[in-house]
């Protein structure tokens, strides 16, 4: 017998009009289920791209001593600046380091004989992760003394145990809501099949093959998910574009970046999240049917 | 063409609805089972159709062993088996004429052949004005036409009715049976579940009687109550 | 007890079911509807249990027009007929005894007049050893006596059968009209649609014909087919 | 007719036999989305608690004249402890500040001749919000200048900016599990009556009115939606009690309450929005069907 996908595609939508409510329930289901799954989905990008860009700010500062030459600070520098795990670093000055000092406790700036604020250089990493190591670094250079060195060694180690757990916590809220829209859209699809099942039984016995009767159910299933994930996707993309733009406008301190989401690869990963359950959940609640 | 070899069928564990039936019905014969309401005549239908398996004994049609046919041969076996439901079995999503061409469908026909026959056949039945009609717009008659012309439709080398005209008057029954009659003489094995007495009386074909599950007649040219 | 004054009805926009038809039935009249596949009869019956409007007429029951009953007063309106569906309309989730119960329970009759009377009803038509099967254990016949038995059970005023005797072999039917014609000399209304010429023959009730919706006799004691 | 609620209670438990497949789908669907709901309280609880206790680290430093006697200091301490704003009031004398001091900076404490430090108050308040109202008030009490309060007011007004917004994104989630789960769960209901609308018909056709009908429908959709929704809500307490404990455990430092949640009545609104949509979206689902 030849396949004949004219035929079923014909089928599908013919029913599909017939059935108008229960694919518009279907739909919707898929609709709702990869909205929440997309939400979450930005949710997710935008919270690890704030824990990056917080990770960023984490700084070490390393101090040099009194007697520190100019072309040992020069080195020192270069040296710093070279390494993967540094982001960006700044040096600051004997004369910078007093005149911040003075900015924020100028009480006791006034009471000040000379100068006893040392040189430093401000370190900040691509992930706090490398603190220790960086610090590490810093010694063996031999530039530092290993007690000039200061980086908030606690808040990074919570900086860190916090955001692994964070980031675990926001994939299992995102494997959650794939279980759940996978059990949510299949049990819709078997709902409605179910409402079907005469219909399957007759096509069996007027000598229709499983294939035969499960591909208009399969395409039916295509085409509802298709719908309703692909207006989900967009609602998402849209939301996304909406949140970014709000945020940079009412909470420019805030690092939300517009580049966090990846808005093709996830309007790819809704729809075909939606698509392969409608697909799949149609062949396999039409399965159960079958054995006429 | 179709065997039964002491086919016993039980439903459940209680209801005994066929018991030790063996029959033969040759290539080209036209035959009809009777029987009173609750006799076991569907079930002989749904047995032929491999719907149900039998609880004991073996069915054959076509010279093949239906037990041995595998599941993935089932359509192609029962495409050979054009079958008239005591319910119609029409699907509600389709028209009658689509509820027709379905049954050609299956078997892969071309569009082409599928327009040209499916009006031709559902004109035969007298519902050439109903085409377009779902199967809840059609009267209870109407529906078992339709699913007369789509057991005709593919002119299936086996033809099973089973109670054909319990909705139809007595002058379009009569149409009914012609027309089978005709299929009949074009070589079409033809296998009438009736109760229309009348009918089986004029025929006068071969007639099986069944009674609480067991063949008490079986006559050349019988008549619905056969002196014994 | 029901009168029909000029009853047209068109379903969709084209198919003219019923025209102008007028007819009265008394009390305790018992009368066979006749007519070709698709004359209307069924929809005689629908338009009674006002399942479905008139396009134009009107249809009396009880002495009420029908019209004029409120939407929350129809159940009421059809409590009072019991009604023998062509399709049989069972409940297919309750067993032939639920089935036969769900009747007499909508009218909130108590369970032990319920678990007294579905008993002798089931077995009035031949099926006591069929109480506890649902609708898709049962053959073709059986349902539809489960459905007679159900029409019967709360003694309605008025009892419509549509093709009550379709699925049923001529023993059995003659044994459903002598209890139609029982349930009539108590005083029941009694409507019969049917194609069973020898049953109408026999009975010599009065008929009514039907022919392309439009009633074309209408005899005190008549046949199926009466000279005209 | 009377009320007949013992075969209406019979025939939706025999129903719910019958349509086994149809009556656990509906369930699961209902377990489904009252977990995803009850997760979203959950997280929602534990993020306000965790801002409120954010919040109440914000603390407003008021350091006193250097011609403050004893006597102003303790009147001061009094009165500020006693405002309804304030939490915690601490007092740094002269000499902890310089301990302080000296711990934090050696080296430049080192080069100090006496003790330049003030003594002062430490605040913290129950609302950061509070922050300007009471430095005002420290203000106008009189015992201290405005230029020697000092608190973060940049870093207070972004938390209340985005704590707000938090507060907002949250309740929006729930809003959007809550509408999913009606839209979810009712699609389930309807659904698995659509498979039944034949029954209605008959019912109605053979004198059922519509509250017959239409009860042992509104009892399956109220079991079905209590049991998904008691086992969810049993789910989300036992992961608050799994989640605080963990919590206390591995990120102490974290602060994380077991009275954030309230689980009694977190059970009560779950089990109720279960059940409530259970048993509106069976009564109206079947109306649709009533017509005949
Ligand atoms: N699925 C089933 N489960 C249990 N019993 C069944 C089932 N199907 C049929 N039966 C019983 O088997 C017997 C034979 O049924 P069958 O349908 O073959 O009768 P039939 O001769 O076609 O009757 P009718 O003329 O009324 O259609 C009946 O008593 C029926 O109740
Ligand atoms: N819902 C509907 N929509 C459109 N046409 C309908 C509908 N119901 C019935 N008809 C048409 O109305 C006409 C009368 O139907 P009805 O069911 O009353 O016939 P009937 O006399 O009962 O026939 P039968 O003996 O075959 O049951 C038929 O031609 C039928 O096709
Ligand atoms: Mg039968
Ligand atoms: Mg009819």
């Amino acid at each position: 017998m030849r396949f004949n996908l004219g035929f079923f595609l014909r089928e599908a939508f013919k029913n599909m009009r017939l059935n108008l409510l229960m694919s518009v329930t279907a739909a919707t289901t898929t609709f709702m289920c990869i909205l929440v799954l997309g939400i979450g989905m930005l949710v997710n990008a935008h919270v690890s791209d704030i824990i990056r860009s917080i990770g960023e700010r984490v700084e070490i500062t390393a101090f040099f001593p009194e007697d520190a030459t100019q072309q040992e600070i020069r080195q020192a520098r270069e040296e710093v600046q070279s390494w993967p795990e540094v982001r960006e670093s700044t040096y600051v000055s004997k004369e910078e380091a007093l005149q911040r000092f003075q900015e924020s406790l100028p009480e006791i700036a006034q009471n000040l004989e000379d100068n006893p604020l040392p040189a430093s250089i401000e370190i900040s990493l691509h992930d706090p992760a490398d603190s220790q190591a960086v610090a590490d670094r810093l010694v063996e250079s031999g530039y530092f003394a290993r007690e000039d060195i200061s980086y908030p060694a606690q808040t990074i180690d919570r900086l860190n145990t916090i955001t692994g757990y964070i980031t675990w916590a926001l994939r299992g809220a995102t494997a959650l809501f794939l279980i759940s829209s996978v059990l949510l859209i299949s049990n819709a699809i078997r709902l409605s099949i179910f409402a079907r099942r005469k219909e399957i039984e007759i096509q069996k016995l007027v000598g229709a093959s499983d294939n035969f009767v499960r591909m208009p159910f399969v395409v039916e299933g295509m085409v509802q998910g298709l719908i309703g994930s692909a207006v989900a996707a967009l609602v998402v993309v849209w939301l996304n574009f909406f949140f970014v733009d709000w945020a940079n406008r009412n909470i420019p301190f805030f690092p939300i970046s517009a580049t966090a989401v990846d808005t093709v690869s996830t309007m790819a990963i809704l729809i075909a999240v939606g698509v392969i359950i409608g697909v799949a959940g149609s062949y396999l609640s039409v399965r159960r049917f079958l054995k006429v | 063409m179709i065997r039964f070899d002491n086919v016993t069928k039980v439903y459940g564990n209680d209801v005994l609805a066929l018991e030790r039936v063996s029959m033969e019905i040759g290539q080209g014969e036209f035959v009809f089972l009777v029987g009173a309401s609750g006799s076991g005549k569907s079930t002989v239908v749904r047995l032929i159709l491999k719907e149900i398996e039998p609880s004991a004994g073996t069915v054959y049609v076509n010279g093949r062993r239906l037990s041995a046919i595998p599941r993935r041969q089932i359509p192609r076996h029962r495409r050979s088996i054009g079958c008239v439901f005591q319910d119609f079995k029409l699907l509600p999503n389709k028209t009658a004429a689509e509820n027709v061409a379905y049954a050609m469908e299956v078997t892969g026909q071309r569009r082409r052949a599928i327009r040209t026959k499916v009006p031709q056949i559902l004109e035969l039945v007298g519902l050439a004005n109903k085409m377009d009609k779902y199967p809840d717009q059609l009267s209870g008659g109407e529906q078992q036409r339709v699913s007369i012309a789509r057991a005709f439709v593919s002119q299936p080398p086996i033809l099973i009715a089973d109670e054909p005209t319990g909705n139809l008057d007595p002058e379009t029954s009569v149409g009914i049976m012609q027309l089978l009659h005709r299929i009949n003489r074009i070589g079409t094995t033809v296998l009438v579940a009736t109760h229309d007495k009348e009918m089986v009386d004029v025929m006068r074909k071969r007639v099986i009687a069944l009674e609480d599950g067991r063949i008490v007649r079986d006559r050349v040219k019988g008549a619905y109550l056969d002196e014994v």
